[in-house]
């Protein structure tokens, strides 16, 4: 490891205390003199990378930080460069961050939000963190979020799916990369329509929390708008491991469509318990029975093992995408890990090299200029006749044109409708893009019913 | 009525779970007195006999192929179990198919020693001492067993499939006169409730008809009495113990195929093994048993959707709530006997 | 009238009757013994007086007031203190504080939300628990754990918490069951000492003959669930029906 | 002091020592040092060791005086927490109406639920409590009562929270800049810190933490009160012999339920303490993980013990915060002085304890503590201190020291 120095408060690195040292203690220096918070002034900057590595999605966490560690090495300098090579912007110079090196802290969201909000603020409280990012549930996404807000730090979500994190729970110092469940049912509804036909009765498995009913809503009303309807929408409780009892009225329900709004350990057993049902074995209404995994991620993929095997859904990023971006990274996480990187890992590793792109851009690490950076200058996505359509637009970092929009801290970009390959033909090749469904057609507008009653706020420096 | 039909049928099955674990669990504390909150992490590690006995079973060697390229364009590494090797690929794959039957092998003496050591490196020590500190000591003892799977597993699940034969479902509706599709039921969920039912049965029985299991029933009711006739009841009680782990253990190996294993499978399942103990009433075999059932029953019943619309959110406490009902209107839950961790 | 009056009180467990029919009056300021052989209702019938057991029918009086269907505590606080078959004391606490919590529980009642105060600020209270101490010759023993105490310690600290009550009826269960013959004899002399030193009525249910007549004034026989006798112990002694039922088959 | 005798004025001396010192005593480290990560003397950890400490005496009170274990007191905690939110969200930022509110909320819901569960006894009361919590987990988590209701209560597992809209009776929805107002105690905000740089040593005072203290301190003073008092003593009777409780004339359900709502007040403001000092409700801090979490915070410090808990309080949190957060680059940091391959040796043997691991570290504690310190972190104290004076006192005939049960 290259990382031999300590993170600490940069406030210490200065001269200025060093000197302090000598004069020995006699003022209390309430260190109001930096602009904003954490205020790097020493020759590194300290990030902090809040995964969860407790709990069931410690695996997620573990690929999230892996991302995070060669993402550090890229912007200092070390590896290959990976995507700094493919950016669009070229503020990057492979210097660490305005030529300060980048270091980081890490932490243990435990997938709770009152853990990762406690985990948060020890790194911004006693590392000195300038930013903050990470995450693999909403819930914990959100939570951070607004302590991020409040104490005058950037948060840069990790995986987080749910429509709130920039609609009612948006806040003016955090970011997503992440695509949403509104987008997830916007690209997946027109496959679904096309391969199965128009006129399908669809039964919804919720999990029982926020992001399980913003999934909902949002996949269902997707699927309407091509004619489907939706017979039943069924709460089913977090804890549940076992989901037969939720299975197995299905098949009787006159359905032919059962959509599983599940992440994670839910969403490995409910598919589980469901193709033992043996619903994709049957016949409802003369047509086959299928089953819809709106959000997909290689990991889960894997826990449900065969079950997957041509089952429909969307995802963030896949690394099997052949553009430049995701080659190179594929290639560096590859070589330095031995598999590919899964979609958390990406949307980590790009966040924070937009990150450090914002604060190069910007010129300082304050929160407010790094805003003023990732909302940039108005540029838009082609082809969206949008009021709405402007901030940042970049390229080449997986997923084609991106835009991170003003108005609520969204990026928009090409959202991937998979399946679960049929033959796979290795332990990684789990799933297969269908279809690459174009920003256009997931565009919505940040007053969109489904994303009203947030207000983003202004940016806060902190101190 | 069809739908009451396959709602019994799950419950009987979640209930085959619950009445495992808490089988285990009463046996543990109606013989030793120790409240056992590792329990949960000995069905857990049952359940990883399963992806283990796979695992083994699956040891590769790799060969190049180097027609095909893996993800970062090098030639690619393809591998080969052993065991299709030595036997053919046909053979060998449906000897890897029947993993979790085989694993019912390796799991009984893995688990006894495994119960065998954790009582007499750890429990044997307290006896004595306060339910609290058994509590704590065997809590301490669940997160070490549970992060060492989490070491070597990962914490993401771990599919185990049962085999083909036992893939699908059975039309258990047309048996019943129904029309077809109306009540299918998986036939692994079926012999997990067949395999409960058996391994209740030999434990009943054992205790019931072998001279052991007399002596161990007289020790649970007056272990002081026992001992003075000059019987080694901690011996046997220690026995117990390895037996206790192995029909938890087996319970898990079994209940891999349902849902696959992670490591965190015996912490969701204690809390409500313990409930389940509870309702049957402390000490109460037979207790554990029925609770089991009729929790699962109640559970399944509670997820219908005709009762969740009429109360939302039933199907997440239902199972809290008739332990309450049950716990308020008999004082020891359904068959418990006074005076037992009432103190 | 006696200060405790039992009157047609019948008690079944099932099939079993355990008492039936049973009459007794316990005089105020007398040592008043109930024997019998095991299983002829003794137990139940003091579980009766105590309010452990509700009797299916008849009446159980104390100083005028029934005593049934109150629970046992409240039973206490009219006066009525028993002594245990084996010792119940606090083991966890100190002597001391044994025979304190008896005289708050007299001082104030069943509950009192009395947490402003400090034990060790009540004077009164930890004069009268000293004096009581002093009495069963335990002062010595005041910083020990209750639990540590000797067998026959433990006795006498659990008739002094009792006495510390100031009771105006003590009942004993087989004070000296499982007792060595030194314990027993000091324990008849302790409840000797009492019953000469204080206005207080004695019931005792006793196996140990010695102990019965040691002691007693006034002994009922119990045979059966039911009174066979009652009479002064001299008498007992001789009663054909006794020796039939009771000294007979005990040797 | 206080109507304290000597040896419990001594413990609350030191122990407000030990608290108002914690800036400087939880940052032994120079910031710059490699033992840095072990510095625990920032403002958040510090004030969940108080606070986590008010919740542990408090669950004191009632397991290690009357010996009920109750498995569901973090739900006392996590209505403290809703219902100071709340309080923030309707009325004011100061944090005394949401503390006050905290309480009575928390002492409310315990007098309910102990009215009930405290029919019964031992392991079947533990179950009752542990039934009410995960209902009550339950009906937060999925925000049921909300659903009913059509408004948000507790906002799901996002936890509820302060937005720039909240319609707040007292003071303004949001501040003029934009942001949401900070919560304070009559114009002083809780996150307001001073930092003192002392040579390599950074200090830091926050004003949240002191309050909180000060706030502790008053609890821990009057839990010795308690214990101290004919209640105490009366719960202790409870725990030792309910048989001879009840034929003293004493009633037990009254002293039981006293002692759970006392605790459940104590919960009640461990939670509103945690929102005032960050306004956020989760629901996981209902969970019957988190009511296990304050039962071994009790039983590792020592329960029936008055400082046991807090001990168990700071070492269950310490690892939560420092072990969790040591990854891979720090390890290598430290070991870099080893040869490279037994550095690397080395760090792989410790990643496995600390990271992702610190589970283990932690389980492993639990287990080493309760064989070998049956008493708890409190007997290792008397244990070691029993070392020192056995030395002074050499030539002392060493009597017997007689543990007391409230020690």
């Amino acid at each position: 490891m290259s990382n031999k120095d300590i993170s600490r408060r940069g406030v210490l690195k200065t001269g200025a205390v060093a000197g302090a040292g000598v004069a020995l203690p006699t003022i209390f220096t309430a260190s109001q003199a930096s602009a904003f918070t954490n205020e790097p002034t020493g020759s590194s900057v300290t990030l902090g990378f809040n995964v969860p590595q407790t709990g069931p999605y410690a695996d997620e966490g573990a690929d999230e930080l892996r991302a995070y560690q060669l993402a550090v090495e890229h912007l200092n300098g070390e590896g290959d460069g990976g995507m700094l090579n493919t950016f669009s912007s070229k503020a990057l110079k492979g210097n660490g961050i305005l030529g300060k090196k980048v270091e980081y802290v890490t932490g243990d969201t435990q997938t709770k939000s009152d853990a990762a909000r406690a985990s948060a603020k020890s790194m911004i409280e006693k590392d000195g963190a300038i930013m903050i990012t990470g995450g693999s549930s909403s819930g914990v996404a959100v939570a951070v979020q607004a302590l991020c807000q409040e104490a005058g730090v950037i948060f840069m979500a990790g995986l987080t799916h749910s429509n709130d994190t920039t609609g009612k729970d948006k806040k003016a110092n955090g970011f997503r990369h992440f695509f949403d469940a509104y987008m997830s049912g916007a690209a997946l509804a027109p496959v679904l329509a096309k391969l199965y036909g128009p006129d399908r009765k669809a039964y919804h498995l919720t999990a029982d929390y926020t992001w399980g009913w913003t999934q909902q809503e949002s996949i269902a009303a997707a699927t309407e708008a091509q004619g489907w309807e939706t017979v039943n929408n069924v709460l089913t409780p977090l804890a549940s491991t076992d989901f037969s009892s939720y299975i197995a009225p299905v098949l009787n329900s006159g359905a032919d469509v059962l959509v599983l709004n599940h992440y994670g350990g839910n969403m490995v057993n409910s598919l589980t318990n469901a193709v033992q049902f043996g619903l994709r074995d049957k016949q409802v209404n003369g047509k086959n029975f299928e089953i819809v995994v709106p959000l997909y991620s290689r990991l889960m993929a894997k826990g449900a093992g065969e079950n997957v095997k041509g089952i429909f859904g969307s995802t963030n990023w896949h690394w099997s995408l052949q553009d430049d971006g995701s080659k190179a990274f594929v290639q560096s996480f590859g070589t330095k890990y031995g598999f590919p990187p899964s979609q958390a890992a990406h949307t980590c590793y790009v966040q924070t090299l937009l990150y450090a792109d914002a604060v190069e851009r910007g010129g300082s690490f304050n929160p407010c200029s790094v805003v003023e950076a990732l909302e940039g200058d108005d540029s838009s996505l082609p082809g969206i006749s949008s009021d709405a359509n402007k901030g940042f637009l970049f390229d080449g970092l997986g997923n084609g044109p991106t835009l991170y929009r003003s108005a609520d801290h969204q990026c928009f970009k090409d959202v991937l409708v998979v399946k679960g390959k049929d033959n796979p033909e290795s332990e990684f090749d789990l799933l297969e893009v269908v279809e690459i469904t174009p920003t256009a057609q997931v565009w919505y507008e940040p007053d969109n019913p489904m994303f009203a009653g947030g207000n983003l706020g202004t940016c806060n420096p902190g101190a | 009525m069809d739908a009451i039909i396959l709602q019994i049928l799950n419950g009987l099955d979640k209930g085959s779970a619950y009445a495992l674990i808490a089988l285990g669990l009463t046996l543990i504390f109606g013989t030793l007195g120790v409240v056992n909150f590792a329990h949960g992490a000995l069905f857990m590690i049952g359940a990883f006999c399963a992806v283990t006995v796979q695992r083994l079973l699956t040891l590769s060697y790799e060969t190049v192929d180097p027609t095909r390229t893996d993800f970062l364009g090098n030639p690619m590494k393809v591998k080969t179990p052993y065991i299709e090797s030595w036997f053919g690929p046909e053979v060998g794959a449906s000897i890897i198919e029947w993993s979790v039957p085989l694993a019912i092998l390796f799991a009984i003496p893995v688990m006894l020693l495994i119960g065998y050591a954790m009582e007499r490196g750890l429990i044997k020590h307290f006896y004595k001492r306060p339910h609290a500190d058994q509590i704590l000591v065997t809590f301490g003892l669940a997160i070490v067993l549970q992060e060492l799977i989490k070491h070597y597993y990962g914490a993401n699940p771990i599919q185990t499939p049962a085999p083909d034969a036992f893939r699908g479902s059975f039309d258990f509706g047309q048996l019943l006169g129904f029309d077809p599709n109306v009540i299918i039921y998986p036939y692994w969920r079926l012999v997990y409730f067949g395999f409960a039912a058996i391994i209740i049965a030999a434990v009943f029985s054992f205790l019931q008809f072998t001279t052991f299991g007399m002596v161990v029933r007289a020790g649970m009711a007056d272990r002081e009495t026992v001992g003075l006739l000059g019987i080694d009841i901690d011996k046997r009680f220690t026995i117990m113990f390895g037996l206790a782990a192995a029909v938890a253990g087996l319970a898990g190996v079994m209940y891999a195929p349902i849902n696959a294993p992670n490591y965190h499978m015996g912490m969701d399942f204690l809390v409500l093994s313990f409930v389940v103990v509870v309702v049957g009433g402390m000490g109460s075999l037979p207790g554990a048993v029925l609770a089991g059932f009729l929790l699962g029953i109640l559970e399944s019943f509670a997820s219908m959707n005709e009762v969740k619309t009429i109360l939302p959110g039933i199907d997440q406490i239902i199972i809290y709530l008739v332990a309450i009902v049950v716990l308020l209107t008999r004082p020891r839950g359904l068959m418990g006997r006074k005076g037992v961790m009432e103190e | 009238m006696g200060i405790l009056d039992v009157k047609n009180v019948s008690k079944r467990f099932g099939g079993l009757k355990a008492l039936s029919d049973v009459n007794l009056s316990i005089k105020e300021n007398s040592v008043h013994a109930i024997i019998g052989p095991n299983g002829a209702g003794k137990s139940t019938l003091l579980n009766c007086l105590v309010g452990k057991l509700i009797p299916d029918t008849g009446s159980v009086m104390f100083d005028g007031q029934s005593v049934l269907g109150r629970s046992p505590y409240e039973i206490n606080q009219m006066g009525i203190s028993r002594v245990f078959q084996t010792p119940e004391i606090f083991g966890d606490l100190t002597v001391m504080e044994n025979m304190m919590i008896p005289v708050f529980a007299r001082r104030d009642g069943a509950f009192r939300m009395h947490a402003v105060a400090m034990v060790n600020t009540e004077t009164d209270v930890i004069e009268q628990a000293e004096q009581v101490l002093e009495d069963m010759n335990m002062a010595d023993k005041r910083h020990m754990t209750a639990a540590s105490l000797s067998r026959g310690d433990k006795r006498r600290l659990e008739i002094g918490m009792c006495l510390s009550q100031q009771p105006r009826l003590l009942l004993l269960d087989e004070p000296t069951a499982g007792m060595a013959r030194a314990d027993t004899n000091n324990t008849i002399d302790l409840l000797k000492q009492i019953k000469d030193e204080r206005d207080i009525t004695i019931a005792i249910i006793e196996h140990d003959m010695h102990v019965v007549f040691s002691l007693a004034e006034r002994i009922t026989v119990l045979a059966q669930g039911t009174p066979l006798v009652e009479d002064e112990p001299q008498k007992i002694r001789g009663h054909p029906k006794v020796r039939e039922a009771y000294l007979g088959e005990s040797g | 002091m206080f109507g304290l005798d000597k040896k419990d004025t001594t413990l609350l001396i030191i122990v407000a020592l030990l608290v108002f010192l914690a800036p400087f005593l939880l940052n032994p480290f120079p910031a710059d040092s490699a033992m840095a990560q072990f510095n625990a003397g920032y403002p958040d950890l510090m004030q969940r060791f108080v606070i986590f400490g008010i919740f542990a005496i408090g669950f004191n009170i009632l397991f290690g005086l009357t010996g009920y274990l109750s498995f569901g007191h973090a739900a006392f905690l996590g209505v403290g927490s809703y219902a100071a939110v709340w309080m923030f969200k309707l009325l004011t930022m100061n944090v005394i109406p949401a503390i006050v509110l905290a309480v009575i909320v928390g002492g409310l819901f315990a007098a309910l639920i102990g009215y009930i569960t405290l029919r019964r006894s031992g392991i079947y009361f533990s179950i009752l409590t542990l039934a009410f919590a995960q209902m009550m987990f339950a009906i937060a988590y999925s925000d049921l009562i909300g659903r009913f209701v059509g408004t948000s209560i507790t906002n799901g597992e996002t936890g509820l929270q302060l937005t720039l809209n909240d319609p707040r009776i007292l003071g303004e929805s949001a501040t003029p800049d934009g942001s949401i107002p900070l919560t304070n105690l009559f114009g002083w905000d809780m996150r307001s810190t001073y930092q003192m740089d002392v040579g390599a040593w950074l200090f830091q005072f926050n004003f949240g933490y002191y309050f909180c203290a000060v706030v502790m301190l008053i609890a821990f003073f009057l839990s010795i009160r308690i214990f101290r008092s004919p209640f105490g003593l009366m719960l202790r009777a409870v725990k030792s012999n309910q048989q001879r409780m009840n034929y003293t004339g004493l009633n037990i359900r009254p002293y039981t339920l006293t002692a759970f709502i006392i605790s459940g007040m104590y919960a009640g403001l461990a939670g509103g303490l945690m929102a005032s000092m960050d306004p956020l409700a989760g629901a996981e801090r209902m969970q019957w993980t988190a009511s296990g979490e304050v039962v071994l915070m009790t039983i590792l410090g020592g329960a029936g013990t008055l400082i046991g808990p807090v001990l168990g309080a700071g070492f269950i949190k310490y690892f939560e915060n420092i072990f969790s957060k040591i990854n891979e680059a720090t390890l290598h940091q430290w070991f870099s002085f080893l040869p490279d391959g037994l550095e690397t040796f080395v760090v792989w043997v410790a990643e496995h304890f600390v990271g992702s691991g610190w589970h283990l570290t932690l389980g492993i504690l639990f287990m080493l503590v309760v064989i070998f310190l049956p008493g708890g972190l409190v007997e290792g104290g008397q244990k070691i201190g029993g070392l020192f004076s056995r030395r002074k006192q050499a030539d002392e005939k060493s009597k017997a020291t007689k543990t007391e049960p409230a020690e």
